[in-house]
């Protein structure tokens, strides 16, 4: 059975790849579960600088799903290479390295710092997180913009590029266009659909932000149909995500068009739901004989 | 037990470690995707050397039955399966010899530092609680040998008003005789703990926070809580907080 | 206690209004709750001329959600004045008239033959279907192309004209803005998200229109999010809709922004979801001593 | 009974129509909003007279675990309650004196006709399953007795192969002393129904229809199926239909 895929430069041993901000630095997870039997981890969003986040009031759950306005708190692309880099090169598995900037100048800025580290095997551009303000939440909503920034990240690396894309736009078709004509290598469909709550006995909003990210299999319906439709409008592998719990999920992203899968919330629910993941899709191979992942993608018949 | 409260016992199928009071647990309410994600429960008591009836041990909890999840728990049946991840966090530290501890419950908070008054035998216990229904068994207070003190909102159990009174009472009564170190380890709303700041009492307190938590393991950072030491996550930081550490917004 | 609203000239007695397509044309629910205590019943949409709507395989259910590619089936608007509105008639509440056009004439004739009719007192106008084409689909996704066609109708009627706004846009401030220009004297938001589910096993779409509405629970924290942003842009009243189950939810919307509510997916879980989410409206009024249900509209305090 | 399909009854706490067999009924799986929608269910039998056990009659299903809100069904204790709504739908119109009704089902499609054996006594069953262990308790085709033919795809009861084949042996046996009208009335899955286009069965056929539904009464559109009179709703205009009308896809 091959479970190989290769996504726009990066060859994967199998389609399971855990989604950014859902498992930590990776190294967490060493205790339950064996990370060398992922395809690859995409590690929680990366700036130049540490990022403090937003202030607390930063998850809610939500019917099958859950918002979250963490913010894009993290330690900084120095301390990551330095700190957690060393321990994650000793998987034998591939790491993709989410980042982001406040300007394009720090995107390009994150993009060589990342570049330039040993073990970093291929980059996921995040232009949607949907907990940003209104002039940063344009690089992933107007094409334009979309395909400068990526442009611009384009030429700083040599690595194969990732651009995750945002559901909060009118046509994703047009945003995968942008993303590509920009110079992406492969696009990751989707981040989070951008929600509130509010508490009706405080009447404050839940999240300290306001509003939130949301994810979990509330979105999958969402995130299968937007795989789907920026599968028909560009050529480069798509990673497919939104609310994959089990093996049957993430077939049927990948008969949307998606050539690997991320594993998000789920890893909240079950810190070992990746490989379980990947245990449901051999599952389901053997049982319709098929040898090769690769002929399932993009296999729906419409 | 019909107050509200229900005791939960789960038997782990694995070996677990011997956690540390203040600690707690993940638990995935039903297999369902909704509730979504698992809830944080501390333990109020738990075997852990292995024996013929409980191969793994045994975990007690007890649970206020607040929303969703909570009442799911409440009506699992003998035989039901859950997810389990734990012990997570860090619980209360050691307490010196040479040290006094007063333990500060409220409501449903008595769950996280229960526990303390086995470990700590004889240790006082001072419990708020809004009505006398309310209250577990207080064949539950038996270790702290009849050292317990009770506040309840309407008057029908114990004193009538706050159990933070009590407590301030009684220490001003301690330091007439004492002069050592104070430790207060309390588990209850975070109003309670705001209480307790305002007060500026005579002790180093600890407590134990409570936020919604998606991974409890420290990687969703959405438990977030803002110190003067910076932000810290309360499933892998805490729960269990130095209150003085703890910079309260509003 | 004070119940009654004002939607843009239709006064209503209670906020709760029914979504259109999940409570049939009214009539159909009497046997199951007493159709005088709720503010108003929108029916189902209508077209100038009987719609067949899309081939069977219409609905499949999702994570707490619902897809649905009914494609607009509806018996036109001549059957439903001369067959339904004579029994609607009969009944203490507001009929409101979901009403939609593949063109701009026909969204005109539509607006001027229900507004000829007795008994009706709104017209609500569908310009954010998801399972219709790509080109009527610019109606509820291009501003200019929404100001156009409302302002067209607008014309063609002198009834409270509340125009249903899409998720399925990158600003829905925008969208309200276009929709507020053109002429509407109130909104509904939303409609449903484009959603896409796959049997793994045939390797067909559930809908044999492919993509299909997303509703129920699942989109609640999208919907919320929406109304707050659009309550934001414009001053006209809003129908805040999208997963409302309980009075809590409704009250959720009110806080957002929402003068009135739409029962939508809820009523086929259970048929008198309508008047159980009004009970649940008056007993968090009393319990928070609320006199006056307008006073909590976009009451969140952030 | 553990052979994938099992029972389950119902007792409502308010008085229910008088259901004619093929008419079906919405049960909701638990009270959670995952599963969101109720599922509809065919009755194999039912109490409608009350008595002192049931006041308000008892309703009676046999199901098939299939996926998420059967599976919880199957789960459910005595004394959970469910939200019901029905008798819904249109069930098999009436069967004249001079007419021969032949009953057909396939797999759990027993569920919806198995009542038909109760109300026309000793009628002629056909019953194709999988494999023996499918089979619900014998005790329950008592009615037709003993007049019932089972055909499984192993071979492990009755005759190994369709039950079709059986039905169109019957038929033909049949029409040798008899050339009044035959009657057939059958569920199963809709591979079966096709078959029995393909087979031009010298009889009146009526099936009934399954398909995934929101409503169950009419209102969402959401279960149209094609007939040569247009598009239908299962749940209002069926669930059972003359064979002929139906228009298959594919
Ligand atoms: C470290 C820790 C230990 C805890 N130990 C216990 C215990 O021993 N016994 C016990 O009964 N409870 C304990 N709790 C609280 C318990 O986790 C919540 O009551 C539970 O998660 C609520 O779940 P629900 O689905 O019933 O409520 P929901 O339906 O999710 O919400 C109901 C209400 O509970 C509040 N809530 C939601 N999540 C939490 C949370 N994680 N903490 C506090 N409030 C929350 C919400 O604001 C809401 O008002 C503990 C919490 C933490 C963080
Ligand atoms: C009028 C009518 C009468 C029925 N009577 C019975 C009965 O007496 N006993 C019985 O066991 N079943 C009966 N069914 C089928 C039953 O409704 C489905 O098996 C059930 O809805 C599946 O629910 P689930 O949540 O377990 O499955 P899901 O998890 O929702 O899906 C599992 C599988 O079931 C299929 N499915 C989903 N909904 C339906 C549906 N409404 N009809 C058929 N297949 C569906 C799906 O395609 C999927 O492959 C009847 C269906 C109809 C329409
Ligand atoms: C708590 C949390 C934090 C996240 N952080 C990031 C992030 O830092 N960068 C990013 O690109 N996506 C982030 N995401 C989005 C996920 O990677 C993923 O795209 C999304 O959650 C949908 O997948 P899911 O439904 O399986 O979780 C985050 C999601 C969650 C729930
Ligand atoms: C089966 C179904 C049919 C619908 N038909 C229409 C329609 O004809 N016109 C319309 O404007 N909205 C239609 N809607 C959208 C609803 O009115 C509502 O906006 C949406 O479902 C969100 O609310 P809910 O989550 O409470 O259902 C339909 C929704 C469903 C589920
Ligand atoms: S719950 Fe995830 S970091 Fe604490
Ligand atoms: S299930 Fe709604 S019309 Fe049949």
């Amino acid at each position: 059975m091959n479970l190989s895929v290769n996504i726009g430069g990066l060859g994967l041993k199998n389609p399971i790849v855990t989604a950014s901000g859902t498992f930590g630095y990776g190294v967490e997870y060493a205790e339950f579960l064996d990370l060398n039997q992922i395809g690859a981890i995409t590690v929680k969003g990366l700036s130049p600088h540490p990022a403090a986040g937003n202030p607390p009031g930063r998850i809610w759950e939500t019917p099958c799903g859950m918002l979250n306005a963490i913010g894009l708190q993290n330690i900084g692309i120095d301390a990551f290479i330095n700190d957690k880099l060393p321990d994650l090169r000793k998987y034998d598995t591939k790491i993709i390295a989410n980042f982001f900037g406040d300007t394009i100048e720090e995107y390009v800025e994150a993009a060589a710092a990342l570049s330039a580290a040993d073990g970093i095997h291929a980059l996921e551009m995040n232009i949607s997180c949907p907990n940003k303000q209104a002039g940063w939440i344009a690089f992933g909503t107007d094409p334009a913009l979309t395909e400068k920034v990526v442009a611009a990240a384009r030429k700083a690396t040599k690595l194969p590029l990732i651009v995750k894309l945002s559901p909060n736009v009118t046509s994703i078709a047009d945003m995968a266009k942008a993303a590509v004509d920009g110079g992406a290598d492969a696009l990751s469909v989707i981040n989070t659909i951008t929600g509130m709550a509010i508490d009706i006995e405080t009447r404050r909003p839940r999240l300290s932000n306001i509003v939130g990210g949301l994810s979990g299999p509330a979105i999958r319906p969402v995130a299968v149909r937007m795989v789907y439709q920026a599968a028909k409008a560009v050529k480069v592998p798509i990673i497919g995500m939104g609310g994959i719990m089990t093996g049957g999920d993430a077939i049927e992203f990948i008969l949307a068009g998606a050539s690997a899968v991320a594993v998000g919330t789920a890893n909240f629910v079950n810190p070992a739901a990746s490989v379980e993941v990947l245990q449901g899709i051999k599952e389901y191979m053997t049982r319709n004989r098929i040898d090769d992942i690769n002929s399932l993608v993009g296999g729906v018949i419409c | 037990m019909d107050n509200g409260y229900f005791a939960l016992q789960v038997t782990p199928n694995v070996a677990i470690c011997e956690p540390v009071i203040g600690q707690f647990f993940m638990l995935k309410p039903g297999e369902a995707i909704d509730p979504l994600l698992l809830r944080p429960f501390s333990f109020v008591d738990f075997i852990i050397s292995p024996n013929d009836k409980y191969p793994n041990g045994l975990l007690m909890f007890l649970i206020g039955a607040v929303g969703k999840g909570t009442n799911i728990l409440k009506r699992l049946a003998v035989g039901n399966r859950l997810s389990v991840i734990g012990p997570l966090g860090r619980g209360f530290p050691a307490v010196e010899d040479d040290e006094n501890l007063l333990v500060v419950a409220g409501g449903i908070g008595i769950a996280s530092v229960l526990g303390l008054t086995k470990v700590y035998h004889g240790v006082s216990l001072f419990y708020g609680i809004r009505t006398k229904e309310q209250i577990p068994d207080t064949e539950w207070f038996k270790y702290t040998e009849g050292n317990y003190h009770i506040a309840s909102d309407d008057g029908s159990i114990g004193e009538k008003g706050s159990v933070l009174e009590l407590l301030e009472r009684y220490i001003s009564q301690l330091r007439k005789s004492y002069s050592g170190k104070i430790k207060i380890y309390a588990c209850g709303p975070h109003g309670m703990y705001k209480a307790m700041v305002r007060m500026n009492l005579d002790a180093e307190v600890h407590v134990s926070l409570e936020t919604p938590m998606a991974c409890g393991i420290g990687t969703c950072l959405g438990c977030a809580v803002e110190t003067v030491n910076g932000l810290k996550v309360v499933c892998k930081d805490g729960p269990v907080f130095n209150l003085k550490d703890i910079i309260w917004d509003g």
